[in-house]
């Protein structure tokens, strides 16, 4: 498979989509169409919309971490100004638990109320919710429920769990552990080790990150008794899922729910899965017969946001005499919070453990994860969601082993590569990568930070006391996650397909109607530019619709990077089947055969007879028309897909850091950070630079910012943006970017997805370039975030300097 | 505790209202008034999505009551331009300086704001400026282009205003 | 959250130490925003307990005789209901706080504590031994605490710095009542305080 | 989160703001609102009634004079980070204000606001105390003024007395070297650790030093040792760094500021190193490093 090479090391330049032709526009770094009613606050999110007698709700939420709940008085709340209704789970008849959408065989599916009745498992548990007139008065009335515990003790970190003197957290499991989880060769994993020449070994801790859409989640509900509907407006990435689970949830009949996310202000994975909170705004309205509004305070979101990672991790690397690695072991206890959230049990498991083969030939990998019931709200997806995890453990290991091995990381990888050549290569944890050529991702971020000059430049600084580092990322992601039976077969309670319809309207505009849910991807673009480049027809005669259960059929959401690999591959098999149906509208009406009909460029022509030719704006038109369409064809131009791929998607790149460490503060500056990224073909480079950048920004805020801190009573101590360390402008370095491009044959786009790259590969690239530079204090490994404190300790954990 | 009658002149219009004396401006904006541009992320101060200009400086809406902006004069994302032309919105598209937008009123407002003090900054100076306001999306690189941009646009249409000449440097 | 220290108490005798701190008034006093410290009898509430709080407290040592003090000292197992408004700036929780007294045998007394406001909560266990040494006595404490609800979330930056300075005070201020004890007690008072163990 | 309800009153000058407070138990005086309104938001302050201070006319604008510049209690950050000649005459307190907060804060947060509020990890009390600065407040019985030395008491505790306010700060026009060096907590930018340094020179000599520090101490406190290991040497590497290792010297470990970003033992390691960062600033501003 052939790779390019794209230079953008000084930031692609964005054109004017007037400026482009319709057959270049596939490819083109096209200003966003979403943008005018941005950046005009004329967008719409959820919070801005006002209905006549709307409602506000507000929560009450647990003091305590674990508690028995022994008395809820209402009462006083009930007095107040203002409060229409107050309820808790003694008031609310509620059908259903909030499901869990992933099973594992030995997995403890444990009850999720949407209100707590007798117990709080962690401090987002609600206990009762007041819906007022207005919105103050909603959060009054919440502060004056009175709620008497008994308090438990409780349980923050997997390790401690899954110990046996820890407080259970759900009797009817029997024990903190949700679930335990193997995959791999075990035997010849321990061979492999048993004939090693040398091993390695770190204990790592992958830290809770609480995800920080800057929107909170919020719900507008709207119920019509006379008709049975109940509308939602929500912060949603997946209105159809949401519509399913709910449906079963608040026992309403799904054809009844309807589900819109209007403009979402990010999502990051947090507005995946289904909360109770939307499902109570729901009820609520339902009752009442009244609108009812809930946004969720930034206090709200910081303990009730699922959150994410949360591993401890203890991973060991086998290596010959010659710096091959031979081996992999790695054992897992993960955070899975109170309760099984959405789609939780997948994601240290399949969507990491998968991943551990990396971009390297391992022969062997064997990996035990357990999942673990804490006192923390749910953890599921995050951006990157396992992916991270995983890419964290390899070149952790990898950087470990090649400075063990006495061998540079640079070229250590190299060695370890999975070759040019290999592809598809299987590997030892159940993964057929599609694409892929490493070493060329390798080769150009060197090329990007003068390699081999910095080296002598480090060796110089540490001379004169300065302590410079490089850090290498080789990271892998598998995202576009497929076909629907495989996923089923490995605990999906869902398909992982995706469906759109592309739709001509009689005058020649086009609708495409698509299952994905962007929340600021920029999808308008991107799929305008994928429908103009097939149809032929104008950038800006397309329209794309996308978030509304009432308006798209179907559809799976936008998370793990799906929507060009996915959303993307289905609205390409739509705009296909149009073509084909005007193929015989078109040879009807030139009088020839269809098969001697060629499209191109949104004509249609008889082989060979340049004049004899029709647009399919043409077509469309005498398609509704239909005085003279075919005799045994339907009228109307449009068509419906429903994408399955055969496999996923497996991006890859490079990313590098160059830092220097003040040994006295602890202090970490960067120097340069690169990433050469490989996602396929590129629809939008600058849509991708933008994904790439903020992916880049996410992981650098693990890798020395954020982290959900708790306390010995699994209370959060980083409860606001004020204690938790969300990255600023001023944290964030430039970022040089340059990308190669390996088509993936797995979808007709050659897309391979990229929302995630940059979150998965910035924190390790981060932490081997401050271990790198603290080399002369023996430093091996420290936790993230890396501190000031924690690095200033370890410089000094080994007496200074050696 | 009763209302007070308060007169707020936003985007150029006044408007007399009552509200409670802790109703928070941007819920005055918001909720009273439907001006949905500022919006609320973080209530601590620190996220700037809020952010709009009061009586020509940017202030975060969220930390200010409405009876203290008791006759001001506000201007939101929504009245920065007639029609969301001004250079800093035309540069956020082209730069692509926003994904999912909720920030991007605070931020434009910020960087209007500043780009009036110093019209000439450096990529370090822009950085240090949106210090107040945070992006979960874009990383920033490009809201910092952006910024650079609008500056570099603004500075020739002065310069054109005062008769063609571009002037270096200076602040 | 755990802290300790030591106080010490120049010129003292351990019994004028333990009886001193072994007296609510004396420790209400001490205790920078206490607004009273009431016996609770039997299984009543707090608020109930605290309608007997007295209009003005009774005189402390030096001042109160004694055997008035030995009188009204702490018990082991009893239970004391106690205000506490902890104002630090513009924050100013009031938390009702029941006060167990765990086990108390001279020169031993560990104590527990669980305070509540409208929306956070706290339990403390603490504890404090006397060693006497030449002249002084020193009061060996330490204390363990958890904050709860929206102090905890909120107040993170804060309860620390404030814990430290509550204690800090409370000690202080012991001392200082207890120099002016260990002033007037040359004589008389001395003998009758050590009579008493 | 939202406040809860209050009473709220505008006064017109400084004696209406005492008498609309005098013998109110608990009523709170509000300037920008930039440290009191996060507190109410977040449910952790319920004050019943906010005197709202920020129109008094009295209390606004910077005035020079022969020797010293008197910074009005309501004068906004931004304008006093903007002002020349406190550039020029008073450096540290010039250099702090333009460091606290964002840009939004600094065009609301007051300097008044600030101090009487006495956040020890903001960064004005450190200036303050290194600018040797006088604060006024006015009461119920008339005006007083306290030295910086004597102001801060203590965690959000100041000498103002219940029924008063402040009114302004009176900076001396001295030592004209003086730099303010600042470790951002990096979520809540206040300082982990603060040093504000004013330095008067004789020549190469450091005729005077005051270094004030935020964040370490649960209110501004001087830096003495610090102050003593400069005082009459040449600013130098060597006296910078002595400096340094004595900046923490004197203070109570114990009491030293702990949270989840810096342990109190590495906010002493912070401190002496930011105390040589402000020494050096100092000293190039000076022209002497």
């Amino acid at each position: 498979m052939a790779t390019e090479e794209t230079d953008h090391e000084d930031g692609v330049q964005s054109i004017d989509p007037d400026d482009v032709d319709t057959e270049d526009i596939l490819g083109s770094a096209i200003e966003r169409r979403e943008d005018p009613a941005l950046v005009s606050g004329e967008a719409e999110y959820t919070d801005d919309i006002q209905k006549p007698e709307m409602t506000h709700m507000a929560m009450v939420r647990s003091q305590y971490a674990h508690a028995e709940i022994e008395e809820v008085d209402t009462s006083a709340a009930e007095e107040m100004d203002g409060v229409v209704a107050v309820y808790t789970a003694d008031d609310l008849d509620v059908p259903g638990n909030l499901p869990v959408g992933w099973l594992l065989d030995s997995l403890e599916q444990v009850n999720h109320p949407i209100l707590a009745g007798d117990r709080v498992r962690y401090q987002g548990d609600a206990v009762a919710i007041v819906v007022a007139e207005e919105r103050y008065q909603a959060h009054d009335a919440a502060d004056a429920v009175d709620v008497e515990y008994e308090r438990l003790d409780a349980v923050a970190h997997p390790g401690e769990a899954l110990d046996d003197d820890a407080p259970v957290i759900h009797e009817e499991a029997g024990s903190n552990q949700a679930f335990d989880w193997e995959i791999g060769d075990q035997e010849a994993t321990k061979q492999a080790f048993e004939e090693a020449e040398t091993t390695v070994s770190l204990d790592l801790h992958n830290q809770l990150l609480i995800p920080n859409a800057i929107e909170p989640r919020a719900t507008v509900a709207d119920y019509h008794p006379r008709t049975d509907e109940l509308e939602l407006d929500m912060t949603s990435q997946n209105p159809h899922v949401h519509r399913l689970l709910m449906s079963g949830v608040i026992d309403h009949p799904e054809h009844k729910l309807s589900i819109r996310a209007p403009e979402v202000g990010g999502g990051f994975g947090s507005k995946i899965h289904h909360y109770a909170d939307e499902a109570l705004t729901a009820l609520a309205a339902k009752d009442l017969e009244r609108p009812v509004k809930w946004t969720a305070t930034r206090t709200e979101t910081y303990i009730t946001d699922a959150q994410g990672r949360g591993h401890e991790t203890t991973g060991e690397m086998a290596l010959d005499e010659d710096g091959n690695i031979t081996g992999l072991r790695v054992h897992t206890k993960a955070n899975m919070g109170a309760y099984l959230s959405t789609f939780a049990p997948s994601i240290p498991t399949y969507l990491y453990a998968t991943l551990l083969s990396g971009q390297y030939e391992i022969p062997t990998i064997y990996c035990t994860v357990e999942g673990a019931f804490t006192n923390v709200p749910p953890v599921d997806a995050y951006r990157g969601a396992g992916r991270p995890e995983a890419s964290y453990v390899v070149e952790r290991l990898v950087r470990q082993a090649a400075r063990e091995v006495d061998m540079d990381p640079a070229e250590f990888r190299r060695q370890n590569f999975v070759p040019g050549d290999a592809f598809p290569y299987e590997t030892p944890v159940a993964m057929a990568y599609d694409s892929g050529d490493y070493q060329k991702t390798l080769d150009r971020a060197k090329e990007m930070l003068n390699y081999e000059e910095f080296r002598e430049r480090q060796e110089q600084a540490r001379e004169d006391g300065r302590y410079l580092g490089v850090g290498l990322s080789a990271y892998i992601e598998a995202c576009g996650i497929a076909p629907s039976e495989l996923v089923g077969e490995l605990g999906a309670q869902a398909g992982l397909w995706e469906s759109s319809v592309v739709r001509f309207q009689p005058s020649g505009t086009v609708t495409v109607y698509v299952g994905t849910s962007g929340h600021g991807q920029g999808h308008d673009t991107t799929y305008a530019q994928i429908v103009a480049d097939k149809l032929g027809v104008d950038y800006d005669d397309i329209e794309v619709e996308e978030g509304d259960t009432d308006e798209i059929p179907q559809g799976m959401g936008t998370y793990g990077s799906r929507s060009a690999a996915v959303g993307g591959g289905a609205i390409v098999e739509s705009a296909e089947k149009v073509i084909e149906k005007g193929r015989k509208i078109a040879a009807h009406q030139l009088e020839a055969d269809p098969e001697d009909v060629e499209f191109e460029n949104g004509e249609y022509q008889v082989a060979g007879a340049p004049d004899r030719s029709v647009t399919i704006q043409d077509v469309a038109g005498a398609s509704y028309l239909a005085h003279d369409i075919p005799d045994d064809m339907e009228p109307g131009l449009e068509a419906t897909s429903f994408f399955d791929p055969e496999n996923f998607v497996f991006p890859f790149g490079m990313h590098a850091a160059i830092v220097e460490v003040d040994p006295d503060t602890g202090e970490i500056e960067f120097e340069e950070y690169v990433a050469v990224d490989d996602v396929g073909n590129q629809i939008n480079p600058k849509i991708v630079e933008g994904q790439i950048h903020g992916g880049i920004a996410q992981g650098i805020g693990q890798a020395l910012y954020e982290s959900a801190e708790y306390d010995d009573n699994a209370q959060l101590t980083t409860g606001s943006m004020q204690d938790y360390a969300v990255p600023k402008s001023s944290h964030i370095p430039e970022i040089k970017t340059a990308s190669t491009v390996t088509e993936s044959p797995h979808n007709p786009l050659g897309v391979k997805g990229v929302g995630e790259a940059g979150t998965i590969a910035a924190p390790q690239a981060v932490v081997n370039a401050v271990v790198d530079a603290l080399e002369p204090f023996d430093v091996d490994h420290i936790d993230m975030p890396l501190t000031n404190e924690r690095v200033w300790r370890a410089i000094n954990e080994n007496g200074g300097e050696h | 505790m009763t209302e007070q009658d308060i007169t707020l002149t936003v985007n150029g219009t006044e408007h007399e209202l009552s509200v409670e004396p802790r109703e928070l401006l941007v819920h005055t904006l918001r909720d009273d008034m439907g001006y949905t541009g500022p919006n609320v992320g973080c209530e601590t101060t620190m996220c700037g999505a809020c952010t709009v200009q009061m009586d020509g400086d940017a202030v975060k809406a969220c930390t200010v009551l409405a009876v203290q902006a008791d006759g001001a004069e506000i201007t939101t994302i929504e009245g920065l331009s007639d029609d969301g032309d001004h250079p800093l919105q035309e540069s956020f598209q082209e730069e692509h300086g926003l994904q999912c937008g909720y920030c991007t009123p605070g931020m434009i407002m910020t960087a209007a704001d500043y780009l009036e003090d110093k019209p000439d900054p450096d990529r370090e100076e822009i950085r240090e400026a949106l210090e107040g306001n945070i992006c979960r999306c874009t990383g920033y690189q490009n809201i910092v282009n952006a910024v650079e941009s609008a500056a570099e646009k603004m500075h020739a249409e002065d310069a054109a205003a005062d008769g063609g000449v571009i002037e270096e440097g200076g602040d | 959250m755990e802290f300790n220290g030591t106080a010490t108490i120049e010129d003292a005798s351990t019994e004028e130490v333990w009886l001193a701190l072994s007296d609510p008034y004396m420790i209400k006093e001490a205790l920078p925003g206490c607004a009273f410290i009431v016996e609770i009898e039997g299984d009543e509430e707090i608020e109930e307990a605290a309608e007997r709080a007295p209009e003005e407290d009774p005189e402390t040592l030096p001042e109160a005789e004694p055997e008035e003090i030995a009188e009204r000292a702490f018990v082991e197992g009893s239970r004391y209901a106690a205000r506490m408004q902890i104002s630090v700036g513009s924050v100013k929780p009031k938390f009702d706080t029941m006060v167990t007294i765990d086990d108390r045998e001279f020169p031993e007394m560990n104590a527990s504590a669980e305070g509540e406001s409208s929306n956070s909560s706290f339990e403390m266990s603490s504890g404090m031994e006397l060693v006497e040494t030449e002249n002084d006595v020193d009061v060996e404490w330490w204390a363990e605490a958890d904050v709860f609800g929206r102090v905890a979330q909120m107040g993170q930056r804060v309860i620390n710095p404030v814990a430290k300075r509550v204690v800090g005070r409370f000690f202080d201020e012991i001392e200082a009542q207890l120099q002016e004890v260990s002033e007037e007690s040359s004589g008389g008072l001395r003998s009758r305080i050590s009579g008493l163990f | 989160m939202y406040p809860a309800q209050f009473d709220y009153e505008k006064a017109g000058s400084v004696s209406e703001a005492i008498d609309a407070i005098s013998g109110h138990s608990d009523a709170e005086l509000i300037a920008g609102g930039h440290s009191l309104l996060p507190t109410m938001k977040s449910g952790l302050a319920e004050p019943e009634m906010l005197v709202d201070i920020g129109d008094i006319d009295e209390l606004h604008g910077i005035e020079h004079h022969d020797g010293h510049t008197h910074i009005g209690a309501m004068t906004r950050y931004a304008d006093v980070a903007e002002d020349n000649t406190l550039w020029e005459e008073a450096p540290v307190v010039a250099e702090t204000t333009e460091m606290i907060g964002d840009r939004q804060v600094r065009n609301r947060g007051t300097v008044g606001g600030n101090i009487a509020h006495a956040d020890p990890a903001s960064d004005l009390p450190g200036a303050v105390l290194a600018a040797d600065a006088t604060v006024h407040i006015a009461g119920p019985d008339g005006e007083r003024s306290v030295e910086a030395d004597d102001f801060f008491h203590g965690m959000y505790a100041t000498d103002v007395g219940e029924d008063e306010l402040v009114t302004g700060v009176q900076v001396p026009h001295e030592g004209t070297a003086g730099a303010y060096a600042k470790k951002p907590n990096p979520a809540s930018g206040y300082a982990l650790v603060g040093v504000a340094v004013r330095l008067t020179m004789d020549g190469d000599t450091v005729a005077d030093a005051r270094i004030g520090a935020n964040g370490v101490m649960d209110h501004g406190t001087r830096l003495e040792p610090a102050e003593d290991a400069v005082e009459g040497q040449a600013l130098s590497g060597d006296s910078i760094g002595a400096a340094g290792d004595a900046a923490g010297s004197s203070l109570d470990e114990y009491m030293v500021m702990e949270d989840q970003q810096a342990s109190a033992e590495f906010r002493l390691q912070l401190l002496g190193a930011y105390t040589e960062r402000a020494l050096e600033a100092a000293g190039e501003r000076a022209g002497v490093l």
